[in-house]
């Protein structure tokens, strides 16, 4: 077992902040342990050179370091084979080469199954197919924050093309039954696609086992760099799909009329890669396997119990809080309001009384006290509009947490709420 | 109490307790703005003659910031000309507030001045 | 002026790979100073969050280096307002990012005119416009490598709405006459876009003067990291045009049934950016404004200077070297080869008697042999098969200059070709 | 000499004087094979009669490595079964060039190797 009490001491920045830094919010980004960084400095003080066609030397070593960093990447989240792995810049890249690339053969009339928990990422690509007729359809949760599956199945049509899905909401902290999902899909004839920006960080993530075609993942949210994702794809859609940007690195041959494609994955790696970022993902991958992903896991689970038990300890007025309370199917995010403000709207607005009032303290206001007191967490929509409409909020608050997030963090947490509660109530 | 901690009082007093809050019927301009980074929101309207702003009112919904700044704001402008409204400087808005901000919040406290001052330009106002 | 002879000190790479590391293929990417590959280190370790949206001090640390390099790479090329400069991976990136989103609103018939010494970049992302019926047209060059103004100027038509070239050729070395090609363009109602990934690195580049409504260009070519580029945009054409990718931070609003987008640049800027590579951009562009880009500009032209004078002296035989003779059209680059092997012709395969024969050297072979002392070029077709094939080559050799190079690695690059050649004629 | 120098030697002879060059007419099977990294080419023709490889030529424009490597097979193949021609493992050639490659020129030195293997295949003769 990891010394969780210890991981802070490989992480710079809690050395370089203090004893006083409380970060939660690493499901908006991690930090990052030396492992990482000096992978980064290490490329660039001993092996820096483009990747591909070069036949020096130098220009080796960076193409085997690449290629490596690939595999190393597929091995991690079940894939059987590096071929599958497509390096991009974040998530956000990753599932607009699917509605690029596979939205090019969409018509009229097909539909996009989503859920509405979905980030802006799993959303805005996909209704940007509507100006084609295209029609989406969202799944819809259940009281405790869960996916309604039910409704997803009513959903589910002949036409459904694809159904994307995220495998952990970063609100809700839902884990979906994404293997079920996939069934569904499969049953229907439809692509299935998972966004695992929030699963791969923080859990066991097997594509084979899930089943999905395609898994979208950020390397800055599981201790990599910025500007590193990855694009898992079932390596005969790959193949057949047509490429998204087109350049240097993922052509064969470029005639004046016409071009042909390299193979699979540099088909879709258009230009001068993110070398350095991808064998810092690298890196990050050796780091977290090393700590073994089931503890990961587990600390992940065990952090979210004590967040429910400290949160009915401290009874702090108004604390509504989100998502399923069952530590087993949710990642370790707390998304919550200090009473409820709901959207203004304008029809009630002469009866409306502004917020200003009882135990009611808004997001902003709380993220902001809670930073006086070194405690980083977020506020606002976090990139999920709509869920944020169905829940019926303006906004949340929300931590999240990560391999060296502590116990004491937690109730650091509660004590910097009880005295915003104070403030705003005086 | 420290000084921070008295105009964090006074900010918090016009949060609990905003002053001109509510609707106007038929104003002579009205406006909602809206921050897209947070969500927070503030609708002025206005009564506007000869020039004067005889009367304001602001409704909305957003922090302690936002709303305590309009409610602020709405106590100063009233009264005034038009020209004077139009020409308050930001760091008057940050001033007022006293408190050290950061450049999020900052934009939360402007957003009710970029409000009003629209909604004058609107109804025809603006300098020119 | 800089201290050429010591500027090697700044890098760690070369103190590294020792005195007998020759590194010429700057053009393919730049070796990195100790500043850049320090600032990536600084902000992992003291400001590491995400940007926008967060309103603890971290974050807005965070934000504030993200939007100050912004501001830092604006002024560097002459941008008079930060919005206009959209971060994007690399250069290719760049132009795809104008090709799908300007090609939207082309139609069957429409022309874009690009020159055949572009790079694929600014090929492949047009062609895919090429199936909705939008024709491609490619001014030509002269004997002497520079670009056919009159060839140019006969292409252009009517239907042309995009003319987009490459300031600095990377093979030929040729320095284009962009201003006047963007007067051509604008005369003619045309979009003018600049490939400037040649030519930022290496001289100054005013986008106000030169007249370009685009530029694009990557930060690994001009001492900053991987995975960070540049799309310099006109802001109130960047205001008019369509979104590129959907996801997190492009937006205002995001509905069931429809978005609306955030201003620009963060309307082209989806998901979370590279966010330490856009401050270790910002770096290296002090470090190349410290240096003084006139100075920059000057040392490449020397370097081609010693490269012509020493071409002539050591008379290789069979040397062939392609591109304008005068340094002041000239851009650091130096694509050459040993004897000419044109392309297989299937018609004359008959007659063909192999390519092993007199003082013929593959440009595979030399890159190789160079290598075995120690000097690093790159052969094939740099990514301009296009180019490659009208110069009526299968491929060239080619050492590029940057800061760090200096005559005595000129003089190496001769003195291994003498070598090269003496190993194939034995 | 070094015995590298020598190995060395060996192939540019190959890529200088290439044994097996040239074209056959109607050939029982032909070839050719590309490598899009690099440009090179080759272009394998082949008679084959019960099974034996029984005349091969090539064509290629390329480095010494894939054109040295191209002539080095067709001398070895010749006269030999198509079973044997297939059964070649890439370590082989490796070892018959016998020159620290690295892994792109890796690829040249397999280009000739993998033109012929296709090229029967293409005719047929793979194995089941
Ligand atoms: C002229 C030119 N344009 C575009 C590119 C593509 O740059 P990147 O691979 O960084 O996208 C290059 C670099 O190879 C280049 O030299
Ligand atoms: C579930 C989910 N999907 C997608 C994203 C987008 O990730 P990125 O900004 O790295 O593209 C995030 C991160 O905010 C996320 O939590």
């Amino acid at each position: 077992m990891p010394f969780w009490e210890r991981i802070k001491e490989d992480f710079p920045i809690f050395h370089n902040l203090g004893e006083n830094f409380t970060y939660l919010d690493s499901a908006a980004t991690s930090q990052k342990p030396y492992s990482v960084i000096n992978a980064l400095s290490d490329f660039y003080s001993r092996h820096n050179s483009n990747v591909h066609r070069g036949i020096y030397r130098l220009s080796e070593e960076a193409t085997d370091l690449y290629g490596r960093s690939r595999e190393n990447v597929s091995r991690f989240i079940g894939s059987s084979d590096p071929r599958q792995i497509v390096f991009v810049r974040n998530t956000t890249e990753a599932l607009n080469l699917l509605a690029y690339s596979l939205g090019h053969d969409l018509v009229e009339g097909d539909e996009i199954l989503l859920t509405i928990m979905e980030h802006h990422s799993n959303i805005v690509p996909w209704q940007f197919l509507q100006e084609k007729g295209v029609r989406i359809k969202y799944a819809d949760i259940r009281e405790d924050g869960t996916l309604d599956m039910d409704d997803l199945a009513s959903k589910i049509s002949p036409r459904t093309k694809i159904v994307s899905v995220t495998h952990v909401s970063n609100v809700l902290g839902t884990i979906n039954p994404v293997a079920e999902i996939g069934r569904i899909a499969h049953d229907n004839g439809s692509i299935f696609i998972v966004d695992g920006a929030q699963s791969v960080p923080h859990m066991p993530v097997d594509v084979g086992r899930i089943g999905c075609d395609f898994m979208a993942f950020s390397g800055h949210k599981m201790l990599g760099p910025t500007g590193i994702g990855c694009l898992y794809g079932r390596i005969d859609l790959l193949e057949k799909m047509r490429p998204f940007m087109g350049g240097g690195e993922m052509i064969r041959e470029v005639y004046t009329d016409h071009s042909t494609w390299a193979d699979v994955p540099e088909k879709f790696e258009a230009g001068t890669p993110d070398i350095a970022g991808a064998i810092g993902l690298s890196a990050a991958v050796d780091y977290l396997r090393n700590l073994g992903m089931e503890n990961v896991r587990d600390h992940g689970r065990e952090l979210m119990r004590i967040t429910f038990s400290l949160e009915s300890e401290a009874g702090i007025p108004g604390l509504i809080s989100y998502g399923p309370r069952n530590p087993d199917i949710r990642g370790p995010v707390y998304a919550f309001n200090i009473g409820s403000i709901h959207p203004m709207s304008v029809e009630e607005s002469l009866a409306d009384r502004g917020v200003g009032l009882g135990t009611v303290v808004h997001p902003h206001d709380v993220a902001s006290t809670l930073d006086g007191k070194g405690v980083a967490v977020r506020s606002g929509h976090h990139c999920a509009m709509p869920l944020t409409h169905r829940i019926n909020a303006v906004a949340t608050s929300r931590a999240s947490y990560y391999i060296y997030n502590t116990p004491e963090d937690v109730r650091r947490l509660f004590h910097s709420l009880e005295h915003t509660v104070k403030v705003y109530s005086r | 109490m420290t000084d921070e901690e008295e105009r964090m009082e006074v900010l918090l007093d016009h949060y609990r307790s905003p002053h001109n809050y509510g609707k106007i019927e038929n104003p002579t301009a009205e406006l909602m703005e809206y921050n897209p980074v947070c969500g927070d929101t503030v609708q002025i309207f206005l009564i506007v003659e000869n020039r004067k702003i005889r009367e304001i009112k602001f409704m909305g919904r957003g922090c302690s910031v936002s709303q305590g700044s309009a409610s602020m704001l709405t106590d100063l402008v009233g009264g005034k000309t038009v020209d004077e409204a139009m020409s308050i400087a930001p760091e008057q808005i940050v001033d007022m507030i006293g408190l050290p901000l950061g450049p999020s919040r900052e934009k939360c406290a402007l957003l009710p001045l970029n409000a009003l001052q629209k909604c004058l330009k609107k109804a025809g106002f603006g300098k020119v």
